[in-house]
């Protein structure tokens, strides 16, 4: 924008990777222009998403998300607690996000990523604002014990739209969520049924099988970044940085709006530009609802 | 509780001017640049005095003065009950600053500038006075390395319970919560240093308190005196002088 | 249908504002902003030399830390500390003072709803008073959307907790120009109805929100005359000192 | 963090390669050990090694404790290693947590055996006072007042001497209770039981300079190690636990020779150093 | 709401309701028992390798044996810290963590403080730091799922990672421990016969070159038994090395086509 003439002389003379380097900006306008990104996708497309569910054996539920590239994997570890006097037929979630130094050359070991924590409140706001999960059904005997799910989302590998993949990978995880069978013993505490001599045990179990949460609105989230009349849906890291303003819209699968997210950004947004981005979130739901339930049906038939 | 008993005899049989037994010894970190181990009692510790040297962090440097730096830590072994974290509590941060700005007073900066004198004061076994003990520990540390002073810095405690003035508390005595004055004293020139106290006292009181301690401090620095020059004289019969 | 608010107020009325400028000695510049019992503290140092790590060394960098009123902080105030320096990063004329970092300490002195809003607005003020470079004002406001549908400006703590979604606004000021109405349009809207940040909770619906939008949009443009108004004198004297 | 010019470099080095090293030792020589014992009387033990300037204090703590349900005939020993920055400036703060760190872990590896407490020098079901309820935990706590190499054989030998001054309180078990509720005990002040000190190992540091292995490194020779190997070994000659310093590599057959000098001279240090631990204990009892 | 702060209630994982009975895997007098998972007592679990797992780092890898899961990513050559002196050689910097549900309760991965500085102990020496001067690399591992015999899965992945973001090496590091239980040696142990153990023996070693560069032993050990655990250990490395360079040889091949 405010650049020289001078990258106009120069792109005929210089290579496309010290182009990209050197004048970022003007890299992805010329391409902005066609209507066209430089990993080939239009404007409105998001990547190629993927999701796994069960990668952690030792987890009660599990998912690995993938959005391009930034991979996600989601465990839920499944812990009894005394339920607070206030809400004392209700269960937790505890959600955590995590950005371990693994996923990205700027985080360090012992220094937390900025953003991390800020994920982490997104995330456990979506979910109790979307009322996906009835905390009610995690509660085992009331007053006395109920479930703690802690859900702790890792970050494998970072390149944009990391609070999209994370909440797909979160309600990925909930959805394979399998709750162990158990029973109270006489010590008051919870036990779990093992599965040989579960039928056996007349105690008064809590409950009886292994069950599953129902899931209802699910959310779904779409970020966009803005950049001029621009909008580009599911942003990689590279264009997250040199576009500097986003948009996260998360809508439920009864198509509430559950979270409309903009922190900042050079760019603002009218009432079109939001409606632009609600219409996208709507599409990239469809996709990922049909994405999801074949994760799903994929598991019943194995 | 009874901290003085009728015959006048405190918990550890005591009289309530009396000190416990002291004993110190000079260098008892072989590689430290000056060191030394201070009892009061069942209080020890030992400090370890490593300077004159270059500064380390570039940025704390002073132009016109040394720089004095101080850590006071506890061993995990020095109290009743274990200790699980001895590292970098308030406590610890506090009493480092009072014996830095303690020996600060007294150390001749001036002559040493831009450079770093680091004190490090380790207490091995904490029963009261712990505080006394690192900033007397630490003026015989000073010493045997060879760093300027103005006069010995040497410290006591002093408290007030059942309506008598007690010197040198101990631990049961520490904890009583009553008045606890510790005086910091440089005893040539006849000058306090460093006034610290717990709890209140009625203003005559604590001027014969202080004083208590301030004698206590006297005891300490003769007893310091001559351990230094025990000391100087053995360093002198070994260079066969 | 009218809602009853506890306090008396209507739907659209806003609790009493005020701003003081200019309340602590030492900081560069700082501000006090009060909505009803919600009362922030804001003080700004800098520009400094030098950024952090992983700041773009080109640009100014905005530093934020919130204190909240007691207790340590957590992912609640780091997510404010995130929303109000990318809120106020999009209003600094970032390319006036490269490689320097201006600090923002807020405050929080009482918690009484619209937390949020009630900082960003004196954060703003805050960089006025230290006479940080900027493009225009942000004005902050928070919608509170009733289970029947109804909008309510500006909710106490209480009305937050009870209601079913909550929306927080910020939009940029109207700028008084010497050039013709037209060019401030953007889009065919005017600059002014453009979101800076916008923050939700609860579920709502997606019309529920854009009406939100245009309450908020009203709100601030009267906010935004009271905040001009609060500015202008002092900048006027200021100036007579100086001439 | 050792300074040393190219030509003391040499000198270490050289005098190695000769069997005659700066301090005028053999290669497989000691320092001359020095032992205290009792020197913390708050402690239920208590122990301080001198080896030339290197000097470490070690102090064991009983508590009592409830045995983990894995295993619930043996109490619980653990190690701590805590360097003063009274030893060096650099472990002011939390400078000196990494080392210590490493020290305890490998104390731990060569004191206490196998996850299933097999091959521990410390007999751990000694320590249980009422199966799968009460036990004494130990805390063996070392602080490393002055660092000149060859540590973790000092504080092996410190935590050997610590324990054989320990003396557990006799404890009597109230009668009566059962089920699941803690049985109320009795801990005498009067009776204290010994431990049995012969199987624990002592530890034997070999540093590898040039060609050679040297014992009991100063802080001048270990900068000048290729890599180190501290081999624990008990009266018997077996090998408690073997932890290799430094990053180059080793042939295996080298290794093997190394452990085998190691049994060697373990023999020697395990004996100087009962001799020296009992003249300790006696100097003790008669002050 | 979800996660309230500071209200977090303290929580137990429910245990099975029959740990009394749970037996110990292997009995002393059976001769021959079977491992939990069916292996022989001299065979590792089917190791897999890909390089590459990580897109934002310059090398990584990610290994699978059995149950035990992990990643590791390599950053750098890049500037060291500024509080760094000058050195004429490189510096590797290492770190390894584990998720809070890689363990069957929660967030014990945080017992392995020793791990960053065993993984550094064992690369350092097969690295050539004189090629990198001044700057840094960074090794960090993240323990996805614990199964046994983590720190050499950890080892042998990171030399991979490194092998894939392009660091000279001398040789690659392979890495495998075996447990001491009664009489016999088992060979990469599973998380439950790590935990019964009497005895532990890890190796870390340059096969090629035939060298060990991390060498620990817990447990007591006669000398002819710890030569068996070794030759056990060095031959198993001296497989595993090979199939690690199958992996690297198969990522060349694919991304030339």
């Amino acid at each position: 924008m405010g650049l020289p003439d001078a990258p106009g002389d120069l792109s005929s003379e210089v290579d496309v990777d010290a182009f990209r380097r050197l004048f970022p900006l003007r890299f992805y306008e010329r391409h902005l222009t066609e209507s066209i990104r430089p990993d080939g996708r239009p404007l409105g497309r998001a990547r190629d998403t993927t999701i796994a569910l069960g990668a952690v054996a030792s987890a009660e539920g599990s998912a690995l998300a993938k959005i391009g590239s930034t991979t996600m994997l989601a465990a839920i570890k499944m812990e009894v607690m005394t339920p607070s006097m206030d809400s004392p037929d209700e269960g937790c979630i505890a959600i955590d996000f995590h950005m371990p130094p693994i996923c990205s050359p700027i985080v360090r070991p012992g220094r937390p990523a900025e953003i991390a924590p800020v994920v982490s409140k997104q995330l456990s706001d979506t979910i109790s604002s979307s009322g996906m999960i009835n905390l009610k059904e995690l509660s085992l005997v009331s007053g006395k014990a109920a479930w703690m799910a802690y859900l702790d989302i890792y970050c494998l590998d970072a390149d944009g739209a990391l609070f999209d993949a994370a909440l797909l990978s979160a309600v990925a995880a909930f959805s394979h969520l399998q709750i162990p069978a158990v029973s109270l013993n006489d010590d008051g505490k919870i036990v779990v049924v093992s599965e040989e001599n579960g039928g056996k045990l007349e105690k008064d179990a809590v409950n009886k099988e292994r069950m599953k949460l129902t899931l209802k609105s699910i959310p779904f989230s779409l970020t966009c970044v803005l950049h001029k009349n621009y909008i580009l849906a599911d942003p990689t890291a590279e264009e997250e940085s040199i576009m500097e303003t986003v948009v996260t819209v998360v809508l439920d699968s009864s198509s509430q709006l559950v979270s409309l997210y903009k922190p900042g950004g050079p760019v603002l947004a009218y009432t079109s530009a939001i409606q632009d981005c609600v219409a996208l979130t709507r599409q990239r739901m469809k996709e990922l609802q049909k994405i999801l339930d074949e994760a799903n049906s994929g598991m019943e038939v194995d | 509780m009874e901290f003085v008993s009728p015959e006048g005899l405190r918990l550890d049989g005591r009289r309530p001017m009396e000190m416990r037994q002291i004993r110190a010894e000079i260098g008892a970190v072989t590689k430290a640049d000056g060191s030394a181990v201070f009892e009061m009692g069942n209080t020890k510790v030992i400090a370890a005095v490593y300077g004159p040297r270059e500064v380390q962090n570039r940025s704390q440097q002073i132009n016109d003065q040394a720089l004095v730096r101080c850590e006071y830590s506890m061993a995990n072994f020095s109290t009743g009950d274990r200790m699980r974290k001895p590292k970098g509590d308030r406590r610890s941060t506090e009493i480092s600053l009072v014996i830095r700005q303690t020996m600060e007073a007294c150390i001749l900066t001036h002559l040493m500038p831009r450079s770093q004198i680091d004190i490090f004061v380790q207490v091995l076994q904490a029963d009261g006075g712990t505080r006394s003990a690192c900033i007397n520990a630490a003026t015989l540390a000073l010493a045997d390395a060879g760093i300027p002073m103005r006069d010995l810095v040497t410290s006591c405690s002093s408290g007030y319970l059942n309506s008598t003035p007690l010197l040198d508390l101990n631990y049961v005595e520490d904890s009583a919560g009553g008045p606890d004055v510790t005086v910091g004293f440089l005893p040539k020139l006849d000058k306090v240093t460093l006034l610290q106290m717990d709890s209140k006292l009625p203003i005559d009181i604590f001027e014969n308190v202080m004083q208590l301690a301030i004698e206590g401090c006297k005891a300490i620095a003769n007893y310091i005196r001559e351990i230094m020059l025990e000391n100087t004289k053995q360093l002198e019969y070994r260079r066969g002088i | 249908m009218e809602i009853d608010r506890l306090d008396g107020r209507k739907a659209n009325q806003l609790r009493p504002l005020a701003c003081s400028r200019n309340i602590l000695n030492r900081a560069h510049g700082s501000a006090s902003w009060t909505q009803g019992d919600t009362k922030v503290l804001v003080a700004v140092y800098g520009p400094k030399a030098g950024t952090k790590k992983n700041e773009n060394p080109e640009k100014a960098c905005i530093e934020v830390i919130w204190k909240p009123k007691s207790g340590q902080i957590g992912k609640l105030e780091r997510e404010y500390e995130m929303i109000v320096k990318r809120t106020l990063q999009s209003i600094c004329i970032l390319n006036i003072n490269p490689n320097t970092t201006t600090s923002v300490i807020v405050q929080v002195i009482n918690d009484d709803g619209a937390l949020l809003p009630c900082a960003i607005n004196a954060a703003c003020a805050a960089l006025v008073d230290a006479g940080i470079p900027l493009k225009h004002l942000a004005v902050a406001i928070c919608c509170c959307l009733a289970d029947s549908g109804y909008i309510i400006l500006d909710p106490t703590k209480l009305e937050e907790q009870s209601m079913k979604a909550y929306a927080y606004l910020v939009f940029p000021n109207s700028i008084l120009s010497v050039r013709p109405e037209g060019s401030l349009k953007v889009q065919g809207e005017p600059r002014e109805h453009g979101v800076i940040t916008s923050g939700t909770q609860g579920a709502m619906s997606v019309d529920d929100y854009l009406n939100c939008l245009e309450r908020g949009r009203a709100a601030t443009a009267k906010m935004s005359t009271v905040l001009r108004r609060n500015l202008q004198p002092q900048i006027a004297s200021e100036l007579s000192k100086a001439g | 963090m050792v300074g040393l010019s190219l030509g003391e470099k040499h000198f270490i080095q050289g005098g190695i390669a000769q069997d005659i090293r700066s301090d005028g030792r053999k290669r497989l020589t000691y320092r001359p050990i020095n032992v205290e014992t009792g020197v913390i009387p708050q402690a239920n033990g208590s122990a301080r090694i001198r080896m030339g300037a290197t000097d470490v204090i070690s102090t064991v703590k009983a508590e009592l404790g409830k045995p983990i349900s894995l295993q619930p005939d043996k109490g619980k020993v653990s190690i701590y290693v805590d360097c003063s920055p009274t030893a060096a400036p650099m472990f002011e703060g939390r400078g000196g947590e990494e080392l210590s760190t490493e020290l305890s872990v490998a104390l731990q590896r060569s004191l206490l055996g196998g996850k299933s407490g097999a091959g521990a020098g410390i007999d751990l079901s000694s320590l249980v006072v009422v199966e799968g309820k009460i036990c004494w935990d130990l805390y063996i706590d070392c602080l490393v007042v002055c660092s000149d190499g060859n540590l973790l054989d000092a504080l092996g030998a410190a935590i050997k001497a610590a324990l054989s001054n320990t003396g557990i309180p006799r404890v009597q078990v109230a009668a009566g209770a059962s089920g699941d509720e803690q049985p109320e005990v009795d801990i005498s002040d009067e009776e204290f039981l010994q431990f049995d000190t012969s199987d624990i190992p002592v530890i034997v540091t070999l540093t590898k300079v040039g060609r050679h292995y040297i014992v009991d490194a100063t802080t001048e020779e270990e900068s000048q190690m290729s890599s180190a190997i501290s081999i624990s070994v008990n009266r018997k000659g077996h090998i408690c636990g073997l932890t290799k310093r430094g990053g180059a590599g080793l042939d295996p057959s080298i290794v093997l020779d190394m452990i085998s000098v190691a049994k060697h001279v373990s023999e020697q240090l395990m004996n100087k150093l009962d001799s020296e631990i009992a003249a300790a204990e006696a100097g003790e009892d008669e002050s | 709401m979800a996660g309230k702060p500071g209200t977090t209630p303290t929580t137990y994982s429910p245990s099975p309701t029959n740990q009394k009975i749970r037996r110990p895997i292997f009995n002393e007098n059976e001769v021959d028992w079977v491992r939990p998972d069916g292996r022989g007592f001299h065979q590792c679990r089917p190791a897999f390798f890909r390089t590459g797992a990580v897109n934002a780092a310059s090398g990584s890898a990610y290994a699978e044996f059995g149950n035990t899961k992990v990643i590791v990513s390599v950053f750098g050559p890049r500037e060291s810290k500024k509080a760094m002196m000058y050195s004429d050689i490189g510096r590797l910097n290492c770190s390894v963590s584990y998720t809070t549900f890689a363990t069957p309760a929660r967030g014990q991965g945080s017992e392995h403080k020793d791990f960053s500085s065993m993984l550094h102990k064992s690369l350092e020496g097969a690295i050539i730091l004189e090629t990198f001067p001044k700057t840094t690399v960074d090794v960090f591992a993240l323990v996805l799922e614990s199964g046994g015999s983590d720190l050499p899965v950890v080892i042998s992945c990171a030399s991979l990672a490194l092998a894939d973001a392009g660091i000279l090496m001398h040789d690659l590091v392979a890495s495998v421990s075996l447990s001491c239980l009664g009489k016999n040696l088992v060979i990469d142990p599973i998380l439950e016969e790590e935990s019964y153990q009497d005895g532990g023996l890890l190796i870390t070693c340059m096969p090629s070159r035939y060298e060990v560069t991390q060498l620990t032993v817990t447990g007591e050990w006669s000398t002819p038994k710890i030569n068996e655990g070794m030759q056990l250990c060095l031959d198993a490395c001296s497989k595993l090395a090979k199939i690690m360079r199958s992996c690297l040889k198969e990522a060349t091949s694919t991304s030339q086509e």
